[in-house]
């Protein structure tokens, strides 16, 4: 099988970011899991190299041998993405930024957030842009979560963000895409890697999303709260594979009307 | 000497410097990141930044988080 | 990737029809292939064990040295899979049936399908049932292409068929799943093996199916008339194992409104 | 003699059963099934089964096809 | 507007159901409401004429003066319409038939309804269609719930039914059209009338069916079961005029790009 | 009929702009009609009682009797919504506004778009919030075109805007509410008339667009690009009331299995 | 005289044909059909149809019922 | 007198006002809003709004025109 595989993948067909390859498609989050075990064997049954991870006050007094997120997904191995998740303004999130920054030795890539609404967890656009034009500036390579608005990310683009990051639905929903349309000009348009934020609920979800023609997908949630995590890791390192092989592969056209895939004629009666 | 410790006043005696600070909370060989009075202090500045009464101190890591 | 793979997959999660065991739950036709060797290729890289053919008519005084497709899909390897493509009664299915049993020394599973209407390809029902009956009382084993109708399948099932094989769109269409409702409730009533037939028309789409516990897909169009038929072959083949994959792993539940994947507690402002 | 041969009649001289039919056709060794005269023929029969003129004969194979 | 619509509104697209004609091609049921009066207003609100009634044994002992359903629903101003509701076999189904005919005085209308299943409610076709056959033969006009299979209801008619009635959905759930594509073909292969019967939950829905063609829509629990009835039924009306009217005036084309309806030329800069 | 009607929705039940109340939620564009007197018999068909019209440069050298828009929509009786339809910057749209106030001696009541692509005519989200600022310094009352972000809406309306008019598609695209979830958040949180503006395509999507809980509707092309856009426009009157009502009457819950209207107990078997 | 009426057995008494036993029961006038014995017996047929012990009758009226 | 009306530049003698240009153009009495020179000029100062050689002047209506 690995040998099939390996014949019919391109092997060039990586997702490429800030000028670094991946062979995966699929990035995740490290929230919501049992424990760090479990976080750590999903990673792997997803097969990702980037993930993403949240920087938070260190909790004084606690256990100092407690272990730590960056034990578990060692930053040699994997690509650190920090978030900044729960940052409600743009002086925040760059403020998160450059203390990821200095967390990880000098380590620029980021995940923009700026999100306007705790209740829907939607992106506040106007500081997006604000933030993003400010980090591009600090020297950041910002990949940015961002409404679906095909303009809005054109804008994200040219002020320089790696990526962008539209969602699919609220985050944590599991909905699946909800305007494909809007998936389909933002990817057309774009120059940089547009990868799907949010919304994935799952395996279908994601495969969708690469058919789209996305580059990649994040996602936390749809892994996380599922009942078994490591198999739904799985199956969503299979499902990014499927969608974007399918997207290359070139679909067959939708018809209203059958088509046997049988002969019809030299029936034996 | 009270310091505004990650959002809490706390009081500390015979720490001078950040990285006195850091070994006090038992942080010593974590990965840390530190901000004193909203400025980020480069892990090889901890030693020679002085603290003083009422500073202001963030010291944050690494924890799980995904999507927004 | 084998490791993992091997260490998170139930190995005893197999396919089982009429007492045999199948590590594949993606079954393909044979027809709309460029070449014998394409269709092979296109096999190989879904990974199939059970594989569709037609029963047609020997082209009298054709070149003797032309490939013949069972060289291509040899008995030895595959589950072969006669088919009753084109038999639009229960008379000409039976006897399409019979005639293949010949074909291949005693083999007793056929796939019946009776047509309704040349245009839409859609089962006639009654035609089907009264073939079902016969073919079954003659020692075959029946795998039965069906409409989506939960009681017709717990009829089919009565009768003795041994895979119950709902289409979801019309044969070629590839529209994707129509009505999960009722795919659902054939999945939940049934005691033999269900399997989506026809109407798939990319990856999402034999995603979808499994995630509502269908046992298997079963598909040629989609992977014949894709620009590259042996890519979207193992697309195919990435994507119905992550729709298994998803649905024993349980998905999370959907929710109209966001949910936080990192915690929204103890942030440095 | 005159076959019915797959839907075309067609004439055969000295051709007495379904085995030299097979042979005359270039078909030997081939994976084939053969109704004669509406009956299922198995392999076994093909040499005893003798044909007559105005017989009905069908010879089918395995082709590629897919779902119906 | 009453003078707007007229002009507007062909008043010969009627509805034709066993040689009648009918002004609404909105049918309605009489369970679920929470008494006669409430019964009767939303039959009117819902400008009905065709009134389906369920036939069912006398509650011996009861007070004698105690309203009944034929006095709110008086054959002499509507259609009635006694279904079948409850018979799961095709015996049943006829013989309630022909209890209705004798309470209805030799009308012989019927909708034929036989379950195949509690829980579902979803019909079973070979006794559905034996017993069409049986009423049909019996001198009954017989309107028939069915699946939404193109090649049975195309039977249904070859039979002399006098309308097929396909579900959208499971009755009583309210989860829409799920298989538009069957509809649409159930619609271009008839002759008589096409009625969805079954699976509306709103307003939209009873639009989708009609804008698919169909010639009448019939619900009950919609209706009945939203939290004001009387409303609902008045909004089930226009839904249903609304999807004809759509149907017959010929929609735009779908475009996946914008098409501007202000001219982009002639702007003052 | 009329009756019937006025006895069941309530009278009070108008929509509110700018304090000036409508007993019609359909708002409609004048442009792509055959000619003038298709317009206004659209208009009327639609019961329309805000029109909206583009503000173009006169043509020099026309024939001075060639008839005019304001004559057939008279804004004594219907309320004139001048848009800023082909502005692609915030400078063009104030403008606009500004000559349409002096052309409609005063009215202040205007239709901000400010587009930021020439192929999707999806809205500049920036350049509309800086429009709208100044236009409402300015005391226009503005009704805004702009995409489905919750927070972008909520900021609106924070703005001053009398009205919020997310697109549901692509203008002209006839594709439906492509992300229910936004609206529905959108509708959630405002304070002011939401009106789905581009994106309808045929009567249900209106009605999907009122049940979601909007406040009204505005369309042009499907209208227009009916086969018969003056009976398109009745179809969408009743849709828009349809969705209302059925929206105001509260839905019956969606279920997954059945629930019979007849009650399955008394069967005379 | 025992009748199986509407699946209860109950005893009338002085009540020898359909009508007797419809307007025995109060229902006269109502718009009801009735089964005897299996067989529906036409409105114009009561008065003439005698009932014997062990008979069994059911009557029916329209009530309330919608889609399946 | 040269004009740039509407983007392009014609030439008028003998008219000195907004209002004489109005006329001029035979649009007395039509629904229109002009600007002068990137300046809204209200309809009761189109008479006293003199005009000089190499003026920008736009003339707008209301026109047919819906969703953006």
């Amino acid at each position: 099988m690995a040998e099939t595989a390996s014949a019919i993948a391109d092997p060039d067909d990586v997702l490429i970011v800030a000028g670094r390859r991946y062979g995966s498609r699929l990035l995740v989050g490290t929230g919501k899991y049992r424990d760090l075990t479990q976080t750590g064997e999903a990673i792997a049954a997803a097969g990702a190299e980037i993930v993403t991870v949240a920087i938070r006050r260190t909790n004084i007094g606690q256990d100092p041998d407690e272990p730590n997120l960056l034990d578990v997904v060692d930053p040699a191995r994997f690509t650190i993405l920090p978030n900044t998740a729960g940052c409600f303004t743009a002086e925040d999130a760059v403020r998160t930024c450059r203390l990821a920054r200095e967390l990880l030795d000098g380590h620029n890539l980021v995940k923009l957030e700026v999100l306007g609404d705790p209740k829907t967890l939607y992106p506040d656009m106007p500081a997006t842009l604000a933030a993003a034009e400010t980090l591009v500036a600090d020297g950041f390579e910002v990949m940015v979560y961002c409404n679906d608005d095909p303009i809005a990310a054109r804008r994200l683009e040219e002020i320089g963000c790696v990526a962008v990051m539209p969602l699919a639905a609220p985050i944590g929903s599991g909905l699946g895409i909800q305007n494909k349309y809007n998936i389909l000009s933002i990817v057309e348009n774009a120059g940089v890697p547009v990868l799907v934020d949010a919304g994935v609920g799952t395996a279908s979800d994601a495969a969708v999303a690469m058919e789209l023609g996305c580059d990649g997908v994040l996602m936390n949630t749809a892994i996380a709260e599922a009942k078994n995590p490591v198999l739904m890791a799985s199956a969503m390192r299979h499902a990014v594979i499927a969608g974007r092989q399918a997207y290359l592969a070139g679909r067959m056209p939708r018809r209203r009307h059958a088509s046997a895939s049988s002969p019809l004629t030299d029936l034996p009666f | 000497m009270n310091i505004r410790l990650n959002g809490e006043t706390r009081q500390f005696d015979g720490v001078q410097t950040l990285a006195e600070l850091v070994a006090e909370l038992g942080l010593d060989g974590r990965r840390l990141a530190i901000e004193h009075n909203g400025e980020i202090v480069p892990r090889g500045e901890r030693e020679s930044r002085r603290l003083a009464d009422g500073d202001r101190v963030e010291i944050v890591h690494a924890i799980g988080g995904g999507t927004p």
